[in-house]
């Protein structure tokens, strides 16, 4: 090939845009920083929103595939999007490189030689609260969770890890606005600890209240990373000071790939990078790693397969590999809420809660 | 607003244009832009939905922004069929129909009790609470959605070609444009048409206004389940996003596009809307600026809709 | 126990009235002028937005509140002028494509302006924590709220159903000619009104945004439930509203508190877990659907 | 007696603080056209919305052609034989006056059901040539491809008899028929609804004295809810009640 | 004395249609004038012009010295004009009560004006049912509400169209003798009813239209005179 195209579907409209918008800008800037040019071809990004509709997702797919014959796939923030458009792309034959989604389905029964994801596993946030939840010995606590599949997996992947007493799980509707009536009950229950995992809007809702009602004075709250990045700190500000969360990033990170990713990030975008900037810019580097590593050949998919597998690049996370589900073997990370040196509002890497941790569900999947 | 009445050019026109809809796909094909097919079957399952939104509000009278329930009931009995390995449309097809119009019969029986707003609003809290459902059932996917990972067979014919399924939409839409003509100018059409301008004088007629209605919510409830299966088939999911009132809403604005109680309108404001979404889409990240200035030039311009524009099919 | 049920209580009482203060305006445009607005959310969002953006430049949250709500009025003003003007004699099928394009359009426009992230919109210093009340600690903040939903609910009752004013708006809304002819200039007090509504709009919005996130698409969940309260209170009737406003309140926070409860002790722990939520929330739409099932014109029918 | 076609015991409404009947004994004999005056505010409009369905009573009974329809729908009194005209003008305004009118025809039980989704009505000639003869009746007859909003209010009224009159009742409700109508119009309508008289029965409201007079076999005066006098024109003229309450000086 | 209302030439369509080809009616400060014909001749439609309900094509309106077609209705009723409409069209979303409060008004500064306590005096039937909404109200008691609607905005000019319909005989000889009363003290009316006899000892002045075009136009004792015109016109 002499050009490489890729396929963007992301959330770039409603709620969830704020998501969507983050990897792309953090895609767009790695592609910026390699001069437009993917392992040293030209490359061209074709870039649809896919307003969190699965069946809006799976027409841009459509289009990207069919009409344009990109290399590779990405963008997709949600997992029921990435499930609604993943037979598609298989089908096709195009590499899927996740910078967010990660349904335990492809992780598991389902995995699939096109398919990468460079961010998580979505139980893997949770398992690490709830590791960190266990060994810091919290007694009581109370989960919340919107009442959906992907609730029920948070609570699940939390209590892989942690083993004491869930005093009470609360299953809140999808897009509930006040949360008086959860709050009251937490307080009744006295817990010493909240794990929460309530996506977009949801999420600032509860935390705004959880604060303003007093909580927390006598509950620790937690949360996965993604229910306490930058996104989420913006709206809410200092009142989440305090607020502790599991990621395998932080824009705090010391390497020197990390350092120069935030400053360049800060000084494009004008403001601080998101785990989803990190997963984003991460999956630009991948491709171009690869398409490097094939000498441009993308159309030998099993040497690309083999090339991304290889993982040539150094992600802005530090180290890790691909397991054989092609899910990501790595580092988990406690952050915790507060003030830096320039008195802004953020999170702080606090230490290690997981070393090259792998996901639960690799053991189905049955691709070597 | 007078009866509904074709203009003696529109059977015409229906058949040059099926015929042009039948050429499409080999062209598609010759020009390589087989991706177009796609767009098209959409069009035409969407022309379907908001037609038969358009039988209950625009000759019906009756503004549901609960459709997308029907609609999506429909996409999950040919998803849960094929969870069940159950892959024969003759079979499938019909069951999404029934299922949908028994669900609608239920939802009318109780909804027709009230009117205007209050209806708008009631028929919108049954889909809010099928939303609610889908999305909780773990079993059926819950917010992920049930995929479809095989098309239907009809018969022997099985629907695995983009073209195959192409055509089984355009049938079922003809078929469906076809027998809502000759409904809207028959005995029933006139008579839920006569409702939806007054229906008390229809009352003191000694016409049982209920009934009528109802059926009339349950045609259109059962050929939206028809829509929903074939919807699912092409997109491969049934997903509770179907369910959403964002949905209703988009058939609602698809239908008043197009134009309400006009025949075509429907059909016009699917492909308008789908259409114009296409074309913004891959031209202007803002593209909801655009379209929602469109929308507001559609109203402001041409208040009963494209469909009116050709010419009187009515009155 | 009591406490629980006491704290229960005024929490149903603040969602109630939180819902209110979103209901008022919309009953006001849609029932007194019979306009239905699917864009009063958006004018909501755009309040808190606009309320946001001023408390933040001015670092105060009251001042914030007045530029905000002034703002909100200001554009509410240009929309009747420009659009809305036209659309109250138009069918309700038109005023829905019209507003639903507005929302289309405001999301976008806000998406433009301010970035897909939430805003910050915090409550001022002195309420944002819990005060105590009869031994136990409740957020100073829902107070305010109450105390902003009752007021809001007096004013408007004098209002509409007690001035002059208010009874010209009805006669405008049932009779726009006949109204006319006897000398009322229905087309400025429908203006005065529509822009009063996006007034409350922006209070509601800025009073909130410090509970809730300041996001785009904030205002169609809440259209919903707004719609959900004028329907049960019946359409046009402020009192509706409020009593609406009131049972949807209690009934959804009754239900998220009991249910679960309630159900685990009667079903096994699996079914209950999945039941119990799922129901919890559907109540308030199987609510009104039961309340319309007997009095299919609402609680408080405004027009027998 | 027994060729009462519609006998009313006892029937009784409120609203609120008005009660509108109060406990009324009322009938009408096959054949007769019986009229029911009395001032503003009686109740003949409440009274004449109970029999045709559009109210239901608190208290009391309707029998009509020796049948309890005391509970039965709007639709099901006009197909048992009642029919009526609205105070109000009361037609479909965005349809031909023809069309009016073959829609009450095709309502009727004898045209057959309306549940049928193939033939178009256009064909059905019965439907319509039955149509233009009420409506030739009541003197539309060049009138039927007008629409009717565009018809005067004289002929709205006119249209809405004939609307009536091709449901073929046994028992005509007319609740002020004249009301609205030019001198011209109103003897027009009289005389219509003498001729009328000679195949139905009669129930008719009325406060144009003339009308009453003339077409009247029998009068019951209602009064704040209750019937105060039932008799001939002649016994209810020479009521000193009834000229009190409602005549004053005229006739 | 230069007239109160003086249309010259009034010509007015509803769409396409035309329905007034020409209307001319004048009529003096404290005079009682009518408009007869048969029905769908045009009188409604000339009222509504009148008072600025239905624009006007061609022709001019001149009320107090000013030229009021083009007017928006308010500003005509503001200035002086009230209707009583065909078909009452009271408020069904108001009490009867406050059907009178919300119109009350007097520009002029009459002495004596026409308050809701003066109405209720006149319809003592009204006053017994102040708390019912318009759409509660019986045929006869909305026309009285509609009368007594525009009584209280006390105007220069009182238009009545068919405002006796469906009155009892004796209310509407109540409303005969309060039209007799209000002219006797100086108050101008413009009337559309169909009981010539009663008009003839009422007015000053009649006008009759047929088809959109005014066919004859004299006093009442000219009126009373030749019934053939009565017959010719008006089908008596
Ligand atoms: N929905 C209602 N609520 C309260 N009162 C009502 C309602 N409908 C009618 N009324 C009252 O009941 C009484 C009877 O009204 P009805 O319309 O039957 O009178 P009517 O005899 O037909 O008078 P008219 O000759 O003026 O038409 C009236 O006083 C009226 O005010
Ligand atoms: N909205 C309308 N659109 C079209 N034509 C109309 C409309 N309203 C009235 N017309 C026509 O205009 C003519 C005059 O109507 P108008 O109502 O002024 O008559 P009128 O003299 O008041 O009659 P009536 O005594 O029956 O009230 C009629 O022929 C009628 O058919
Ligand atoms: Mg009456
Ligand atoms: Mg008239």
């Amino acid at each position: 090939a002499d050009q490489i195209k890729v396929g963007f579907v992301s959330t770039l409209s409603g709620p969830g845009a704020g998501l969507g918008v983050d990897i792309r800008d953090g895609f767009q800037l790695a592609m910026k920083q390699l001069n437009g040019k993917l392992g040293g071809l030209p490359a061209e990004v074709l870039v649809a929103d896919d307003q969190q509709n699965p069946d809006v997702a799976k027409q841009a797919t459509d289009k990207l595939l069919k009409k344009d014959k990109v290399d590779f796939m990405t963008g997709i923030v949600f997992s029921n999007l990435m499930l609604a458009v993943g037979p598609a792309v298989f089908q096709n034959q195009t590499f899927y490189i996740s910078a967010n989604a990660g349904p335990s389905q492809y992780a598991g029964e389902q995995c699939n030689p096109f398919f990468f994801n460079v961010a998580w596993q979505n139980d893997n946030l949770h398992e690490a609260v709830g590791k960190y939840v266990q060994d810091k010995g919290f007694k009581n606590v109370v989960i919340v969770t919107p009442n959906y599949p992907g609730g029920k997996d948070a609570v699940s992947g939390f209590k892989r890890y942690y083993k004491g007493q869930v005093s009470e799980e609360i299953y809140t509707k999808l897009g509930q606005l006040d949360y008086a009536a959860e709050l009251a009950k937490v307080r009744a229950g006295k817990p010493d600890a909240l794990f929460f995992f309530l996506p977009g809007g949801m999420g600032i809702n509860f935390v705004k209240q959880f604060v303003a009602a007093g909580l927390s004075r006598d509950t620790q709250l937690f949360a996965p990373g993604f229910s306490a990045d930058e996104d989420v700190i913006k709206a809410v500000g200092a009142p989440m000071m305090g607020m502790f969360n599991s990621s395998h990033w932080a824009h705090d990170m010391d390497n020197a790939e990390n350092k120069r990713f935030v400053a360049a990030f800060e000084k494009e975008y004008g403001r601080l990078p998101s785990l989803y900037a990190s997963q984003g810019y991460d999956a630009a580097l991948m491709m171009d790693a690869a398409v490097r590593d094939v000498k441009g050949n993308v159309a030998d998919k099993k040497a690309l397969q083999k090339a991304l597998e290889a993982k040539r690049f150094k992600s802005v996370r530090g180290d890790f590999k691909f397991n054989s589900n092609h899910y990501p073997v790595q580092n988990y990370y406690l952050r915790v809420i507060g003030k830096d040196a320039q008195g802004r509002v953020t999170n702080k890497t606090m230490g290690t809660i997981f070393t090259n941790h792998a996901d639960a569900y690799v053991a189905q999947c049955k691709m070597k | 607003m007078a009866f509904h009445r074709s203009a003696p050019w529109q059977p015409v026109a229906a058949l040059v244009a099926l015929l042009a809809l039948g050429a499409l796909p080999p062209l598609l094909d010759a020009f390589e832009q087989s991706y177009y097919l796609g767009l098209a079957t959409r069009m035409l399952i969407f022309a379907l939905a908001a037609s038969s939104l358009n039988l209950v509000l625009g000759f019906g009278g009756m503004v549901s922004l609960g459709h997308a329930a029907f609609l999506g009931i429909g996409a999950y009995v040919a998803a849960i069929c094929h969870q069940a390995g159950i892959q024969q449309g003759l079979l499938v097809l019909p069951l999404a129909m029934a299922v949908a119009g028994l669900f609608a019969l239920l939802v009318g029986a109780i909804s027709l009790r009230t009117r205007g707003v209050y209806f708008i609003m009631i028929t919108l809290a049954f889909a809010q609470m099928v939303y609610y459902l889908f999305v909780s059932a773990s079993a059926w996917g819950g917010d992920d959605g049930l995929p479809i990972y095989e098309r239907l067979q009809l018969g022997s014919f099985s629907l695995a070609s983009d073209a195959a399924l192409y055509y089984t939409a355009l049938g079922a839409l003809a078929l469906a444009m076809f027998l809502f003509g000759r409904l809207a100018e028959a005995r029933f059409g006139r008579t839920v048409q006569a409702i939806r301008e007054n229906e008390t004088r229809m009352e003191a007629l000694g016409y049982p206004v209920f009934r009528y209605r109802l059926v009339c919510f349950a045609l259109g409830g059962a050929c939206a389940g028809l829509a929903g299966a074939l919807l699912a088939n092409q997109s491969g999911l049934a997903s509770p996003s179907l369910l959403q009132w964002t949905q209703s809403g988009t058939l609602l604005v698809m239908v008043i596009i197009g134009g309400v109680g006009y025949l075509y309108g429907g059909v016009v404001g699917a492909i308008v809307l789908l259409g114009l979404e296409e074309l913004l889409l891959s031209w202007f990240a803002h593209w909801h600026i655009v379209l929602g200035l469109l929308l507001l030039g559609i109203v402001l311009f041409a208040p009963k809709g494209v469909a009116a524009l050709f010419g009187r099919s009515r009155d | 126990m009591t406490q629980l049920v006491l704290e229960q209580a005024l929490n149903g009482l603040q969602f109630g009235l939180m819902l209110f203060l979103l209901a008022a305006g919309l009953t006001l445009v849609f029932g007194i002028m019979d306009c239905i607005n699917l864009a009063h959310g958006s004018l909501y969002m755009v309040g808190a937005y606009f309320v946001a953006a001023a408390a933040q430049a001015a670092d105060s949250f009251w001042l914030g509140l007045g530029a905000g709500v002034a703002g909100t009025a200001g554009l509410g003003l240009l929309l009747e002028l420009t659009l809305f003007r036209q659309l109250y004699r138009r069918d309700h099928l038109s005023q829905v494509l019209a507003t639903f394009a507005l929302i289309l359009i405001a999301n976008e426009a806000v998406r433009l302006i301010w970035g897909p992230a939430p805003l910050m919109l915090n409550p001022p210093e002195a309420l944002a924590g819990p005060v105590e009340i009869g031994g136990f600690f409740y957020p100073a903040y829902r107070l305010l709220i109450i105390g902003c939903g009752l007021a809001v609910a007096a004013l408007l009752y004098l209002l509409v159903a007690k001035s002059r004013v208010g009874m010209w708006v009805r006669a405008g809304a049932a009779n726009r000619e006949i109204t006319e002819a006897l000398g009322i200039n229905v087309r400025a007090l429908f203006t005065a009104v529509f822009v009063f509504g996006a007034a409350l709009c922006a209070l509601a919005g800025g009073l909130l945004g410090p509970l809730l996130a300041v996001q785009v698409g904030m205002g169609e969940s809440v259209l919903i439930l707004a719609f959900v309260v004028i329907i049960i209170g019946g359409i046009g009737s402020i009192r509706g509203a409020l009593v609406g406003a009131l049972i949807v309140g209690a009934v959804d926070t009754l239900g998220r508190a009991l249910l679960p409860t309630l159900l685990s002790a009667v079903l096994p722990a699996d079914a209950a877990s999945t039941l119990g939520p799922a129901l919890a929330s559907i109540l308030i739409y199987l609510l009104m659907a039961g309340i319309l099932f007997f009095r299919p014109q609402g609680l408080f029918p405004a027009r027998a | 007696m027994t060729d009462n076609l519609l006998e009313v015991a006892g029937l009784t409404r409120r609203f609120a603080a008005v009660e509108a009947l109060k406990a009324v004994d009322f009938a009408v004999a096959a054949g007769e056209v019986h009229a029911l005056i009395g001032p503003n505010g009686a109740g003949k409009t409440t009274f004449i919305h109970h029999l045709s369905g559009a109210l239901l009573p608190d208290a009391g009974q309707i029998r009509f052609a020796g049948r309890d329809v005391t509970r039965l729908s709007m639709h099901e009194r006009v197909r048992a034989g009642m029919a009526r005209s609205y105070q109000i003008t009361n037609v479909f305004l965005g349809l031909a006056a023809l069309d009016n009118v073959a829609l009450a025809v095709q309502g009727r039980p004898d045209a057959g059901s309306s549940f049928r989704f193939w033939r178009p009505v256009r064909r059905e000639a019965r439907l319509f040539d039955e149509a233009r003869e009420f409506l030739a009746q009541v003197g539309l007859a060049a009138k039927a491809a007008t629409l009717a909003g565009n018809l005067s209010h004289g002929e709205q009224r006119a249209l809405e008899l004939a609307m009536a009159l091709a449901t073929q009742p046994q028992l005509l409700l007319l609740d002020e028929p004249m009301a609205g109508t030019g001198p011209e119009e109103s003897a027009r309508m009289v005389e219509l609804i003498e001729h009328l008289a000679r195949h139905v029965t009669i129930l008719l409201v009325e406060h144009d004295m003339d009308a009453v007079f003339r077409l009247a076999d029998r009068i019951s005066v209602l009064e704040g809810g209750e019937l105060i006098c039932t008799g001939t024109p002649d016994e209810v003229r020479n009521d000193a009640g009834v000229r009190r309450a409602y005549l004053g000086d005229h006739l | 004395m230069s007239a109160l209302l003086e249309i010259v030439g009034l010509e007015v369509a509803y769409g396409p249609s035309q329905v007034l080809f020409g209307i001319d009616l004048t009529i003096a400060e404290g005079e009682a004038a009518t408009l007869l014909g048969r029905n769908g001749m045009g009188k409604t439609t000339t009222l509504r012009a009148l008072c600025g309900l239905q624009p006007v094509r061609a022709g001019s309106i001149r009320f107090a010295g000013e030229r009021i077609d083009g007017w928006r209705p308010d500003r005509i009723g503001r200035a002086g004009i009230a209707l009583v409409p065909e078909g009452r069209q009271c408020f069904p979303n108001l009490t009867v009560d406050e059907h009178l409060l919300a119109f009350q008004a007097n520009r002029r500064g009459v002495a004596g004006p026409w308050t809701p306590a003066r109405v209720y005096e006149l319809f003592p039937r009204l006053a017994e049912r102040r708390k019912n909404l318009g759409n509660q109200l019986s045929g006869g008691e909305q026309q009285m509400l509609a009368i007594g609607r525009a009584l209280v905005t006390n105007p220069r000019l009182l238009v009545l169209d068919e405002a006796t319909e469906g009155l009892a005989p004796l209310i509407r000889d109540e409303i005969w003798a309060c039209l007799d009363r209000l002219r006797g003290a100086g108050q101008s009316v413009l009337v559309v009813d169909k009981y010539v006899e009663k008009l003839i000892a009422l007015a000053d002045r009649h006008t009759i239209v047929e088809r959109g075009r005014v066919v004859w136009a004299g006093s009442s004792a000219e009126l009373d005179a030749d019934h053939a015109i009565w017959h010719r016109y008006l089908g008596l």
